[in-house]
């Protein structure tokens, strides 16, 4: 039982512990509660089991024994009586794993019907960023943002997973179980967020040198506020206005920065990086790996291979006007 | 520990034939490694298939004669070969050797046809999945003939020389004939996947 | 024993060669590395002594080659040279190039164009990506394959792997039909 | 040689106990010197040496373990680079599994079966002795490369496509495959070996329900290793070839898979943890039948439990793939599936209770290496119950929870009994006992070391935590349990740290022991330890499943074999019968030759098709020198 003692301290831990904002004992949507539901039940019934075999095996030692001079010397009684015991335990066992199968057959049905989806976001893994196709009535309602995916608060929405290089897997441990991005193989996965908030989501399958720097963020939140960010970010970028963000505009446009990125609504069109259309407003830069501000933008731009060393964002040599004008520019773009 | 005679080996045979000797449940046991593999590559050749939406997937058909041929020599080899085992099992040397002789041609004949094989097959093994699959499945058995070939080869030579007379060597032509008898059981799947279920 | 030692190490330079992954150029080294003397008529060359100090690792590296194969498709180089047989810009395969296969040229040729359509990538990319695409070009003409270069990409098969020796596979092709209008005839 | 064919048959029966020993030892001795060592067959020298290579391995990877904790240990650390550290853990995993792991339980075979099922030497003596070198080239592979910075880093499933040829630059991923070729033609040589020497060579009177439970798990393992191998063989063949010829198994433009990988992966994968595991079933069955002074309860149960373990074990591979998206209803067969193999896991742990139930228990280090196993694997299994869940999975899949899990199956379910299994057998391997004083402080060092260490990984895992992410950042709630578990790896290695003093320093200066030190019933402690290189004088006679217990005054032996040339008793499959005195091939240096030759061949191949050519042909004259007949008496049928 000693080990039990200790370690029940910490069994405790994770389930007071509620600043999980990417856990799955902190689940805020249908289908991660559900989930945590089973986790718990089957958590409960393995721990009994557990400790029922440490008793049998505690009593099986401190049994005080009948003096039995030599090994071979058979007693038919015990013999029986074992027996009968560890038929019986078998039989235990069986119960108990038929139980537990059938109890998350029941769990997968469940999620497999998550409702009628009527909010389709596609979400692509790349090497090592997440990059987010929402689909609006017409195609040109249509936008693209990254690493950042807002979704109402109560809505089934369906994510199109697609790998467009190596195999990795959407993960949002708060929300739901996670799903690969295959190359070949499109995936979806139904989510339902059931209270507002945001939620940190990071990619599960190794995926190459930045594998630990490729998180996103669910941001929950009610209808009205949804739909207000979506018309915000069908807008082309907003043009500068402060001196200091025009001369960044034309820096980014004449640099390097333009041939991978693109912000709508001026001739940065590139693709093999993130659309930067709109990304003064959103949380996190660098998938996950600094709070957007200004600061952290002009640091992101300055060195980004020290920072997330081997992404393909290469180190691009800029004057410290150039840098700082830069940074403006980036973070007026709300 | 003292020790207590209760049996006496004395009496017993220096080598067994068949199941009596190690060498033949060796043998097997490796057949059995290489069936797996036979196996799996045919299994690997299925799931392609479903997966493709053609199959063969923008490729005609591998043509029919080569790989027909080919498999004609290996089957009809199978007589001889059986006759070779028996007479081994006799210990008639004489047989034997005449025996080995021809199994060391009927192997030869096969890799000459098969050098065909593959221009037959009407495409590349970088082409697609679908030629590469091919290609490991023809390569993979190509390997078993040859691998078996030059064991032939060596035991012909061997049953010519003063080593030929031993009871040994007999079971080692047994052995041989047995898993030459494997290379053409593997074959004949494989044949009916690349030439047959092409066609289907 | 001594000789195993000696293997060692001369296998132990060959691999760090090969297989090392540099992520990071420093900037002051980059600046060197963007000093190549080139010829009057833009041809022959030769890169700063930095390049031969850090081994070439343009042309010997695999991280480089296949980080260079990934920015030949990221600056829509296929858009007039497709993967390599060439279309509005002539071919790399036939590995019969108007400005030679040296590196400096190749280098000259995309970071400041060439007359009769080659733009200049100057302003889209770093000089550690201009040298490492130019090694990668390199390997596509190569009359014998390097093991350090690319394989096939998980990609419609166009041409085979550089690591395979295309141009020495599609030699018998022949060299692509001249076009003057797109440059000197070397 | 020559005079050795002029050597008249003498027989055994025709000398005097003292003298059959002395033939004998002239018969079957290595010749000291370097060369007696690289052209020895003897399967214990050989046993040996492969427990110590892959115990050095053991070692090693520990190291780099200590060095992912060390990283981990902190959010942001910048001791390893991500390339370095992606390295790393590919290496240790790919080094555990594949160099340790599965090695070190095929090497006890190696060394132990022949002496428990009563015979003089492995069958196919020549065989193992490649089988070793093969596998030692595997490892220097592996780990030359990984110190010239050219170390897989792709994982030790190294999943396409980003083992492929487009996503991994240069040679890392084919030498991750190779090294696969190299160990699986290792293990497939000594499986091949083991089954044989099972089948046809136990002691006269060993009928199938007589054979010791440790042989009968290594049989078990030896057909999944034959069943399961060629699997991992055909996958690391066609990854190299797509790499190097561009074939397109795994390019879905061309008509290829990305699964077709994980599947024939975990084809070999999901048996590869039962050949690792099942042998340490065996260890425990017979080390708790020892040590509570009782046959073990239950031996028909135990037997079919191995058996039933090893056919489950190939119909649960897709439980590794259950968030790739295939079909539920299939997914939910495999959770069945999953869950079935706790029966008999469970009916394994029942039977052993209750032998320590029924029995009187001796507290020495094995046996509490073996409560402890009892204690860490039971939680393993219940884990592994939990990750069945397809459900269940989605959530823990690729996370610490799953790095928790099979840590506590294969540390606690086969780490723990194979050290045990080391200090029981340490005596008969060296003659010498090791300390149970410091075998004591091991056990709790590393127990403890080893709950503390991956406990809470249990929780990261459910925090949010996946594998195989070089750092983490400040603001997740990860640093404290990930500091916690670095310090109690310490711990950990601390108790491995004394096991090697101990296994060194006993080997040189541990009191001796004795033939039978544990008054165990087996085979093997029939004969003197170390045992003679003949094994034994006169080929042991069994009647029953525990014959040093039955005839513990006298041993029954047959003779009439020949002391003058190799010879051992070939058995009937079933009851045992004596069929031949078949002969055992004598020392020679064409295994090593022919390793070599396979080496460069395959090494040579990761840089161009044609080594498979022009490198079969080396390999073609070493095994023609192989197995053409010398002249010698172990020709004469």
């Amino acid at each position: 039982m000693t080990l039990l003692q200790r370690l029940a301290p910490l069994m405790m831990l994770p389930l007071c512990s509620c600043n999980g904002w990417q856990s799955a004992l902190d689940p805020h949507g249908e289908s991660a509660i559900s989930l945590k539901a089973l986790i718990l039940l089957i958590v409960t019934v393995c721990s009994v089991v557990w400790m029922l075999v440490m008793i049998a095996l505690i009593l099986a030692l401190r049994r005080s024994h009948p003096p039995r001079p030599r090994p071979l010397q058979r007693d038919p009684r015990t013999a029986r009586r074992m027996g009968a015991t560890v038929i019986a335990a078998v039989a235990a066992t069986v119960a108990v794993i038929s139980g537990l199968t059938v109890a998350s057959f029941f769990t997968t049905r469940a999620l497999a019907v998550a409702g009628r989806d009527d909010l389709t976001i596609k979400v692509s893994g790349l090497q090592w960023w997440w990059n987010v196709e929402y689909f609006g009535a017409t195609p040109d309602q249509n936008f693209t943002t990254a690493n950042e995916i807002h979704i109402p608060v109560g809505r089934t929405v369906r994510f199109q997973l697609e790998g467009d290089d190596v195999i990795h897997s959407f993960w949002v441990p708060s929300l739901a179980g996670k799903q690969d991005l295959i190359p070949g193989r499109p995936n979806e996965l139904s989510v339902r967020a059931e209270r507002a908030g945001v939620y940190r989501g990071q990619c599960a399958e190794f995926c190459g040198l930045q594998h630990a720097h490729m998180a996103f963020f669910v941001i929950a939140e009610n209808e009205s506020d949804f739909d207000k960010w979506a018309n915000a970010q069908r807008r082309p970028a907003a043009q500068p206005t402060d001196a200091d963000a025009v001369a960044g505009q034309q820096a980014f446009l004449s640099k390097p920065c333009a041939a991978c990125h693109a912000i709508r609504g001026t001739k940065a069109t590139g693709t093999s990086g993130p659309d930067l259309t709109h990304v003064g407003s959103r949380k996190y830069i660098g998938a996950g790996l600094f709070e957007t501000t200004r600061g952290s933008l002009a640091a992101w731009i300055a060195d980004p291979q020290t920072l997330k060393p081997g992404n393909n964002m290469p180190l691009v040599p800029l004057s410290q006007q150039d840098l700082l004008s830069i940074s403006a520019y980036l973070a007026s773009l709300k | 520990m003292k020790e207590r005679v209760v049996v006496d080996l004395s009496r017993l045979p220096l080598h067994g034939l068949g199941s009596a000797s190690v060498t033949w449940w060796g043998t097997l046991a490796f057949m059995l490694i290489e069936g797996t593999g036979f196996a799996l590559v045919i299994a690997i050749y299925f799931y392609l298939m479903s997966l493709a939406p053609i199959w063969p997937i923008n490729a005609r058909p591998p043509n029919l004669f080569p790989g027909t041929l080919v498999t004609l020599i290996l089957v009809v080899s199978v007589i001889p070969n059986y006759f070779v085992s028996r007479w081994a099992e006799q210990q008639d040397l004489r047989k034997v050797r005449i025996g080995m002789v021809v199994m060391s041609l009927l192997g030869i004949a096969p890799l000459i046809v098969r050098a065909f094989e593959f221009s037959a097959l009407n495409v590349s093994w970088d082409t697609n999945a679908y030629g590469s699959i091919v290609w490991i499945m023809l390569g993979l058995h190509t390997t078993h003939i040859m691998t078996d070939l030059a064991d032939t080869l060596v035991l012909a030579v061997l049953v010519f020389t003063r080593h030929g007379r031993n009871l040994r060597r007999f079971g080692d032509v047994q052995d041989n004939a047995m898993y030459w008898n494997f290379v053409v059981v593997t074959w004949l799947p494989i044949y009916g996947c690349i030439y047959w279920v092409s066609r289907l | 024993m001594r000789l195993f030692v000696l293997f060692l190490c001369i296998v132990m330079l060959g691999g760090c060669e090969r297989e090392e992954r540099q992520l990071r150029l420093d900037p002051p080294v980059a600046n060197v590395l963007d000093q190549i003397k080139l010829m009057p008529n833009g041809i022959g060359g030769t890169p700063p002594e930095v390049y031969f100090a850090l081994g070439r690792p343009y042309e010997t590296n695999a991280y480089n080659l296949s980080e260079g194969k990934r920015l030949y498709s990221w600056f829509g180089c296929s858009a007039c040279h497709a993967d390599g047989q060439g279309g509005i810009g002539p071919s790399f395969l036939d590995g019969w190039w108007y400005y030679g296969p040296e590196m400096v040229s190749i280098f000259a040729s995309i970071r400041d164009g060439r007359p009769h359509g080659m733009p200049a990538f100057r302003d889209k990319m770093t000089t550690d990506q201009i040298w490492q695409l130019a090694g990668y070009i390199q390997t596509l003409g190569a009359y014998s394959a390097k093991t350090a270069a690319p394989s096939r990409n998980d990609d419609l098969q166009a041409h085979p792997a550089e690591n395979r020796a295309p141009a020495a596979i599609l030699f018998d092709q022949g060299p692509t039909p001249v076009h003057p209008e797109q440059g000197p005839t070397p | 040689m020559s005079e050795n064919v002029a050597r008249s048959d003498t027989r055994d029966t025709e000398l005097g106990r003292p003298l059959v020993g002395a033939a004998l030892e002239d018969t079957w001795a290595t010749p000291s010197g370097f060369w007696g060592a690289l052209s020895t067959v003897d399967h214990k020298i050989i046993g040996r040496r492969y427990i110590l290579t892959a115990f050095v391995f053991l070692a090693m990877g520990g190291v780099l373990a200590m060095l992912i904790r060390l990283q981990l240990a902190r959010p942001e650390a910048r001791l390893l680079s991500p390339d370095r550290y992606n390295q790393i853990f590919t290496m240790h995993g790919a080094n555990m599994m594949f160099l340790f792991a599965v090695p070190v339980m095929e090497a006890m075979a190696v060394y132990l079966v022949p002496l428990m099922v009563g015979t003089r030497n492995i069958a196919f003596p020549r065989l193992n002795a490649f089988s070793y070198w093969i596998y030692l080239a595997g490892g220097l592979l592996l780990w030359i490369a990984f110190a010239l910075d050219m170390g897989p880093d792709v994982g030790w499933f190294a999943y396409v496509p980003l083992s492929g040829p487009q996503y991994a630059a240069g040679k890392r991923a084919d030498i991750w495959a190779q090294m696969i070729t190299f160990t699986e033609l290792s293990a497939l040589a000594v499986a091949v070996e083991l089954v044989v020497t099972i089948f046809k060579q136990r002691a006269p009177g060993m009928t199938l329900d007589r054979i010791p439970l440790f042989v009968w798990s290594m049989l078990v393992t030896a057909f999944l290793v034959i069943m399961a191998m060629p699997a991992i063989m055909v996958a690391s063949t066609s990854l190299i070839l797509d790499r190097l010829v561009g074939t397109h198994f795994f390019n879905p433009a061309e008509g290829g898979d990305v699964l077709l990988w994980q599947h024939l992966f975990w084809f070999f994968g999901h048996p590869e943890v039962y050949i690792i595991f099942l042998p340490a079933v065996g260890m425990v069955s017979t080390l708790i039948s020892t040590f509570a002074r009782r046959p073990v309860f239950g031996y028909l149960a135990l037997v079919m439990a191995l058996i039933a373990t090893g056919i489950l074990s190939f119909g649960l591979w897709v439980h590794h793939m259950f968030v790739t998206g295939l079909p539920r209803l299939g997914e939910s067969f495999f959770t069945a599936s999953s869950m079935a193999i706790g029966i008999p896991a469970g009916v394994q742990i029942f039977c052993w209770i209750a032998t320590l139930w029924d029995g009187k228990p001796v507290y020495k280090t094995p046996l509490l290496f073996i409560i402890g196993f009892i204690v860490t694997f039971v939680i393993g299994g219940l884990t592994g119950v939990m990750v069945a869940s397809v459900p269940f999975d989605t959530q823990v899949h690729d996370t610490y929870f799953v790095v928790a899990h099979f840590h506590y199956v294969l540390v606690g379910g086969a780490v723990f009994p194979l050290i045990g299994a080391i200090y029981y057998w340490f005596p008969k391997i060296t003659g010498r006992m090791m300390s149970e004083r410091i075998g004591r402080w091991v056990f709790w060092l590393i127990f403890i070391g080893f709950n503390l260490t991956f406990f809470p990984m249990h929780i990261l895992g459910l925090q949010g935590m996946p594998r195989r992410i070089y750092t983490y950042q400040p603001d997740m709630p990860w640093s404290g349990l990930n500091l916690f578990a670095s310090a109690s790896a310490v711990i950990l290695a601390a108790g491995f740290l004394l096991f090697f003093v101990d296994a060194f320093r006993s080997a040189r200066y541990g009191p001796p022991s004795g033939p039978n030190p544990w008054d165990a019933p087996t085979l093997e402690w029939a004969t003197s330890s170390p045992p003679p290189s003949y094994n034994f004088a006169r080929i042991p006679v069994v009647f029953g499943a525990s014959p040093l217990w039955e005839q513990n005054e006298t041993l029954a032996v047959a003779d009439g074999l020949r002391v003058d040339r190799r010879e051992l008793v070939v058995t009937s499959l079933v009851a045992a019968k004596p069929q031949a005195r078949e002969a055992s091939p004598r020392n020679s240096i064409w295994p090593l030759l022919a390793a070599i030759s396979t080496s460069v061949m395959l090494i040579w191949s990761i840089f161009s098709p044609w080594a498979v050519v022009w490198g079969s042909i080396p390999i073609a004259i070493a095994l023609i020198g192989w197995f053409w007949p010398k002249g010698v008496p172990e020709d004469e049928a």
